[in-house]
């Protein structure tokens, strides 16, 4: 009898370099359960952002009609000189900003640092929205004075226009929620909610934040470099 | 118990079924018999594995059925026989894959003497294109079609000129020789299959697919559609007539090039007029019909329908069903229409009749009716208007006793189902969706009260 | 991670990849702003975007510090996109070539 | 452990008093599943239904009035999306999955009972909206459950306005529904599992699902995309899979969309999801076997293997339903190689399933029976899906009645199989009675026979190259008279299969009452499912002490042990003398 028992432990132990962690019993990973949901669904979100990015490169590379000229696009002009992409760029940096303060917030948190745990959740907060009111902006930029429509645009293929507001559209949409979850955090850590039931929570937010820019490098430099 | 025997019979009754069955594989009329040795090599490894698998299963299930006291033996894995079976397994499958991909590798790669014919689908017709001398083929593209261009050919493209078109659903091949079919679609997906051919392929709107291969029997055989591409998808049907090299350069010169067909002699309504005086006897000065004469209304019918129609009757395609009493009087007229020009005018005169509307004799359930036009909706227009595109007559403003004998006509098979009425076929298919004389009565009450 | 080694991370890295953020996004932009073009385009838009995501990803996502079987596990189900994109693109090319080929763009109409 | 599992929790969770919180708002992941199951087989019977007016019609042309060319192409659409994802992934996944994962690992419930809650919710909202779809103007979209454009979005296609945006958000509601469950179950198999419990030693009912789940979550995302831009092309006019057309007479301003790409996220979801269909069955039906043989599953490992890679490989044959769609020729070689190769791991499994029997102590329970119907329709079908897979013999067949036959056997028939099996066998554990044991073997005979008669006779129509979503064939040379009379019989058979599904659920619901009562593991099973303190479990399932694992699952007539079975949570020094167990068996025969 127990050959088995002694057998099945072996096989186990034979699966792959990663014995310890796949062939322990109770959990695979000694890990916070919210926090390797967050993986998970992340990986998912990963596919979801892929795949909308490869019908975009899909509907660009069969698209008969040249592509609009993106950097003119989206330039802009300031003090009289000629920026292409400016507001992209700035856009660009906020993010990458706000995700070092939320990078120093969950380093924070762990220290069991309220205060400051609180207000850097709270400027990541304030920068994600800033980078919304920026969308908004660029939206209404391209809708009123480029006179571009998902359905065309004056400047050549027209699935320019029907990507450029899906994609960012579906990535502002995450932006949005993850400020609304950020708030949501933050608030928790004010009222010292988790030094009672550890900053693990705070730590699964920015998971989620840094993945949103993440995305945005690759929309970034497949949308508006490309 | 019982079970054993019912898989062992299974297994047998599987194996009879297979070889007694009536229904296998059509005759092959293409070079592509290749297919078929592939399939037979499959059916040996796969049906030799189902025999095996199963009778050894039934056999375990009687050898170690449950007795009381009895153990069953405890046998975790067995590494070695494990790997045979992998590796048994793997042969099988190679087996079937290797020819798989050696035919595969021919059905890609199209023989360079290859003559090109370009498939065009659309919701639900074919039709075709030949290139001309040049034996090139113009290009295309949907914003070019119209009712005067329903190819969409680029009329400033120069090796477009010479196109030769066919305006239907039949396809003339010579035997013997490889073909190149370029498939295009106007609208959805369809799938240009003859059983018989084996090979297939679907035609997507936006770009152009292709196949090859090479008629090796004459013989006419049946086109059906093989995509899903909407309502009429099961009477989307047409014909490829396979003959020798003569017959196939006679019926394709009888065909119009592409820039003949933009400079068509336009028909003269004057000429059409005298020659109506002879059909007015009959369907009215007016063109109104006349019941008494079993006239239908010919005002308010577009000239493309007219001469198709009329073109029918001289050709014997409609009129020549021995029920067909009524059409049979309509064929006999048509020697006052001496020629293709004849029909040409007296068409373009009937159009310019004022359309009348016809009254109402029926009575049905115009509720019920609505119900029931809505798939002849789809072809014919939701105010039944007709529509140049599906080929389809307006049918609001005709006299519903004209209709009525026309729609059992196609039910029972009088009209369309002559091999030359390309239209008809498919309103058969479509007629008897009307299942009895109440469902055509309701139908008619609708359309006349539109 | 747990708490006991989450702690060890000191800030200085974070502070460090932050600049490094920074620096690339600029150059990044730089591409475009001096409107290289072809392969320079491409491959440096490319390598900036990987060196990017892969910073974000291993550090501030503590990718890096997570148990083996966790990166693996993460890691392996991107060869299906991989794969995906390659055949589409691949895909979109044919596409592309008997659009060119068979229908009509150029002319008018 | 710094995490405290809910499993590790000494004391009882509470006990939901009020019947509002026991059985409507429950986070018990028992009622859930249960809430799941019944959904999933009310709307399977609406297929089912949907089915048999499909067969009618084929059967008997033109001698129905309530079915029409429009009407037929709705039936088959809403059928094909019902049964494949509305029925077969909610009550596998979120049936099935539900109810089997917490209690076979040993743990209390899901990691997050409450998101498991919103995903039922969730999910019975996606039902409400595409059954509305029969009720909008134009009713349910008719574009087939394939959705391809154009035509779905086109006029000369039923629903094509209403419907199909109904159908598009309902699946994007199901997928939302799907990730919450699907996350659930990943998280709980990797972190909650009882002390002992390791991977290896898990059945191989969870390690399906487990898989399935993972698949699902990386599958989904192509089917919301898909749908999502589809909504787009539809509702804002871009033209993403729309490319310049004439649509019956009208130019549309569409340009330069590309159709094949739908297609290729379809499958790339599509594909998958037939397999996220099909492991869950293959895990479950691999324990039915093991159960019931009295023996262990054969080559556990290589089973564990055989899933994962079928899985890993699922991912790399999408296009081989792609071979005749004007997709780049040259795909055809590397789709058809890495199709026929998933015919090897899925091969293996079936050995072993046989093998499995082989010096076996077989009792033909009717879970058995089911099990052993199973695996004779999936070797049929598997086999036909290698005609499809090896890309020229693809060229013929595909979109004929050879390829419905394929999948009806492959899908419609075995995964139900196992479903049938699965509801049997675990019957007296969810409702603690037994079901009435000659109704049952009646409902086996019917369904399993019925259904190979119904779909044995369509490969050969699929031959003779009879397309399929045809409303009818009319005079066509190619077809011989007798074909018609096929049809009918197979139309009558079907009808049969249908009605035999009454005996089921009739069955069911009486022996809710009246059946036998099942007492403890009646089975005499070893896995942890069977060893919770009462019958059916109760809320937090293990009393005050979880269960603690000290062998794999599949312990069957281990030599030197009296019992045929060692439960997975005996403790070793007990089985020697293994009285409780041995007594427990007399109990039970
Ligand atoms: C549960 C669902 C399920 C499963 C498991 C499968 C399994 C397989 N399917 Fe099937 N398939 C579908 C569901 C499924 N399919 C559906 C729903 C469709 C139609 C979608 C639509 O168009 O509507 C479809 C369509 C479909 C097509 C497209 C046909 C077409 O549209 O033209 C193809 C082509 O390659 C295919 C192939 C295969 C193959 C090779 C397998 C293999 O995995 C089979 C492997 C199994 C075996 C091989 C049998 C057991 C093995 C042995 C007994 C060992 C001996 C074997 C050898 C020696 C080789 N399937
Ligand atoms: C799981 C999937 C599934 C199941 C079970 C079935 C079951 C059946 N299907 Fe199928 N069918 C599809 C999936 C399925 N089908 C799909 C995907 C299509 C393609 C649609 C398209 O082309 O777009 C299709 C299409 C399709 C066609 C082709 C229509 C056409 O192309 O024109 C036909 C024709 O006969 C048909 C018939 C049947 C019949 C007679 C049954 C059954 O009657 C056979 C017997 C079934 C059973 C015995 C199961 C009974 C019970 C339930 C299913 C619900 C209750 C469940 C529990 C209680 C557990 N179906
Ligand atoms: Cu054309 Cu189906
Ligand atoms: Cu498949």
């Amino acid at each position: 009898m127990n050959s088995t028992d002694a057998k099945t432990e072996v096989d186990a132990g034979r699966l792959s370099g990663m014995v310890t962690d796949w062939s322990a019993d109770k959990q695979a990973f000694d890990m916070h359960w919210g926090k390797l949901m967050m993986w998970v669904f992340l990986l998912g979100d990963t596919f979801i952002f892929s795949l909308f990015l490869v019908g975009y490169m899909s509907v660009r590379m069969s698209a008969a009609e040249p592509w609009p000229p993106t950097s003119e696009i989206f330039a802009m002009e300031l003090f009289g000189i000629h920026f292409p992409l400016l507001l992209i760029a700035i856009m660009t940096f906020i993010l990458i900003t706000s995700s070092g303060t939320m990078a120093l917030a969950v380093n924070y948190g762990y220290r069991k640092d309220r205060k400051k745990t609180f207000l850097l959740i709270l400027a990541t907060a304030l920068l994600g929205t800033s980078f919304v009111g920026l969308q908004a902006f660029e939206w209404t930029k391209l809708i009123v004075d480029e006179g571009i429509r998902p359905w065309g645009n004056p400047f050549g293929a027209e699935q320019f226009g029907a990507v450029f507001f899906m994609v960012t559209g579906f990535h502002g949409m995450h932006v949005t929620g993850g400020v609304i979850y950020l708030f949501i955090v933050a608030n928790k850590v004010r009222r010292g909610g988790y030094d009672r039931d550890g900053y693990e929570s705070v730590e699964i937010a920015g998971l989620y934040w840094h993945f949103v820019d993440l995305v945005w490098v690759f929309i970034f430099a497949f949308f508006y470099l490309w | 118990m019982i079970l054993v025997i019912v898989l062992v019979l299974l297994v047998l009754g599987t194996l009879l079924f297979h070889f007694l069955s009536p229904w296998w594989f059509t005759p092959i009329a293409s070079n592509w018999g290749s297919i078929d040795i592939t399939i037979q090599i499959t059916f040996w490894v796969t049906g030799f594995v189902f025999i095996a698998v199963n009778l050894f299963m039934a056999y375990a299930i009687y050898r170690h059925r449950f007795r009381e006291g009895h153990k069953a033996h405890y046998e975790p894995e067995n590494k070695k026989l494990e790997v045979w079976l992998t590796g048994l397994t793997a042969l099988g499958v190679a087996a079937m894959l290797a020819p798989g991909l050696f035919v595969w590798a021919d059905f890609v790669d199209t023989p360079e003497d290859a003559s090109q014919v370009e498939i065009v689908g659309q919701q639900w017709h074919w039709t075709y294109r030949f290139p001309g001398e040049d034996g090139a083929l113009g290009q295309t593209h949907p914003r070019f079609i119209s009712e005067d261009n329903p190819f969409g050919i680029d009329p400033n493209d120069d090796a477009g000129q010479d196109d030769i078109l066919i305006f239907n659903n039949e396809l003339h091949l010579p035997e013997g020789k490889p073909v190149k079919a370029l498939l295009r679609s106007k609208d959805v997906l369809h799938n240009f299959g003859v059983p018989q051919f084996r090979a297939k392929m679907d035609m997507l709107p936006g770009m152009v697919s292709y196949f090859w291969f090479e008629p090796t029997r004459q013989g006419r055989f049946d086109v059906v559609c093989m995509e899903l591409c909407g309502m009429a998808h099961h009477a989307m049907r047409g014909q490829v007539v396979v003959e020798t090299q003569e017959d196939f350069d006679q019926w394709l010169s009888s065909h119009p090039t592409f820039a003949a067909t933009q400079s068509d002699s336009r028909a003269d309504p004057e000429r059409g007029a005298s020659l109506y005086g002879v059909c007015a006897s009959c369907h009215g000065q007016e063109g109104e019909g006349n019941r008494n004469m079993n006239a239908p209304k010919l005002s308010g019918l577009p000239p493309w329908y007219l001469e198709r129609q009329l073109q029918f009757y001289k050709d014997g395609v409609r009129g020549s069903h021995e029920q067909d009493t009524y059409g049979q009087q309509m064929a006999g007229m048509m020697n006052t229409l001496s020629n293709r020009q004849a029909i040409l005018d007296v068409s373009a005169y009937i159009a310019e009749l004022p359309d009348s509307s016809a009254e109402a004799t029926l009575e049905g359930d115009p509720q019920r009716g609505k119900r029931l036009f809505n798939n002849c909706s789809s072809c014919h227009g939701d105010n039944a208007e007709g529509n140049y595109a599906t080929n389809a007559p307006p049918l609001a403003g005709q006299h519903d006793w004209y209709l009525k004998r026309q729609l059992e006509n196609y039910k029972q098979g009088i009209r369309g189902s002559h091999k030359g009425d390309y239209y008809g076929t498919q309103m058969i298919l479509m007629a008897r969706t009307l299942h009895n004389e109440q469902a055509i009565d309701d139908v008619l009450t609708y359309i006349n009260s539109l | 991670m747990n708490e006991a080694t989450e702690q060890q991370h000191p800030i200085g890295i974070f502070l460090k990849v932050w600049l490094l953020l920074f620096v690339l996004s600029i150059f990044s932009y730089m591409v475009d702003y001096f409107q290289l073009q072809g392969y320079w385009r491409w491959s440096l838009i490319l390598i900036f975007m990987v060196l990017k995501a892969a910073l974000i990803m291993s550090v501030f996502m503590h990718f890096m510090w997570e148990r083996f079987a966790l990166q693996f596990i993460l890691l392996t189900p991107l060869f299906a996109i991989a794969i995906f994109v390659v055949m589409m693109a691949w895909e979109s090319d044919y596409i592309h070539w008997t659009r060119l080929a068979f229908l009509s763009f150029d002319s008018g109409g | 452990m710094k995490y405290t599992a809910i499993a590790d929790q000494p004391v009882e969770m509470h006990e939901p008093s009020s019947f509002i919180g026991k059985y409507v708002w429950s986070q018990d992941h028992k009622v859930i599943a249960i809430q799941y199951s019944l959904t999933a087989v009310f709307v399977g019977l609406v297929a089912l239904v949907l089915s048999g007016l499909m067969r009618l019609q084929l059967g008997f042309p033109d001698t129905f009035d309530f079915i029409n060319p429009n009407s037929y192409l709705q039936f088959v659409t809403m059928h094909g999306m019902i049964m494949v994802v509305y029925l077969l992934t909610a009550l596998l996944l979120g049936g099935f999955g539900n109810y089997l994962i917490p209690l076979m690992i040993g743990a209390r419930d899901m990691a997050f009972p409450y998101l498991n809650m919103l995903s039922y919710w969730t999910y019975l909202l996606a039902v409400i909206v595409l059954l509305a779809s029969f009720f909008v103007p134009g009713g349910p979209t008719g574009g087939g459950w394939t959705l391809y454009p154009p035509q779905t979005i086109l006029r000369g296609t039923p629903g094509y306005d209403w419907g199909i945006i109904f159908m598009l958000v309902s699946l994007a509601i199901f997928i939302v529904a799907f990730t919450m469950g699907g996350l659930n179950y990943v998280t709980t198999i990797l972190q909650a599992r009882a002390p002992g419990m390791t991977l290896m030693r898990m059945p191989l009912t969870i390690w399906g699902i487990f898989i399935a789940t993972i698949m699902g979550l990386l599958a989904f995302p192509a089917l919301l995309v898909s749908a999502i831009m589809m909504l787009m092309d539809k509702i804002v006019g871009t033209s993403f899979f729309m490319p310049a057309l004439v649509s019956l007479g009208e130019t549309l301003d569409y340009s330069g969309g590309s159709p094949l790409l739908f297609q290729h996220l379809f499958w790339f979801f599509g594909h998958p999801e037939v397999y996220i269909v099909a492991l869950p069955a293959f895990g479950m039906v691999s324990d039915v076997l093991a159960t019931h043989a009295r023996k262990n599953i054969f080559g556990y490992r290589m089973m564990v293997w055989a899933i994962v890679i079928i899985g890993a490989l699922s991912f790399v044959v999408w296009a081989h339903h792609m071979y005749v769609s004007g997709m780049n020729p040259t795909f055809g070689f590397f789709f058809a190689t890495t199709t026929l190769i998933i015919a090897v791991p899925t091969a293996i499994k079936v050995y072993n399933w046989v093998l499995t029997l082989w010096r076996g102590n077989i009792h033909l329970t009717v879970p058995m029976l089911f099990a052993i119907g199973f695996i004779f329709t999936f070797i049929h079908g598997g086999l036909s899906g290698l005609f499809l897979g090896n890309v020229v013999i693809d060229v013929p067949l595909s979109d004929t009645y050879f390829v419905v036959a394929h999948f009806h056997l492959v899908m419609g028939v075995s995964p139900i199989m196992v479903l049938f099996a699965a509801i049997y066998h675990w019957y007296p554990l969810i409702t603690g009675r037994m079901f009435h044991n000659g109704l049952a073997k009646l409902h086996f005979w019917v369904t399993f026979l019925g259904t190979y008669s119904v779909f044995l006779p369509m490969h050969y129509l699929g031959f003779l190259g009879l397309p399929r979503r045809y409303f009818a064939m009319g005079e066509t040379s190619f077809v011989p008279d007798s074909v018609a009379s096929v049809n009918a019989s197979i139309t009558v058979a079907a009808l049969i299969v249908a009605l035999a599904q009454l005996v089921f659920l009739a069955n069911l619901f009486w022996s809710l009452r009246h059946g036998p009562k099942a007492g403890h593991n009646p089975w005499g099973a070893t896995s942890l499912e069977w060893q919770t303190p009462d019958v059916p479990p109760h809320h937090g399932n293990w009393g005050p002490e979880v269960p603690k694992v000290y062998r794999w699952a599949y312990s069957y007539s281990v030599p030197e042990v009296k019992a045929d079975f060692i439960p997975q949570n005996l403790p070793p020094e007990e089985v020697i003398a293994n009285e409780p167990a041995d007594e427990q068996r007399e109990r039970e025969s």
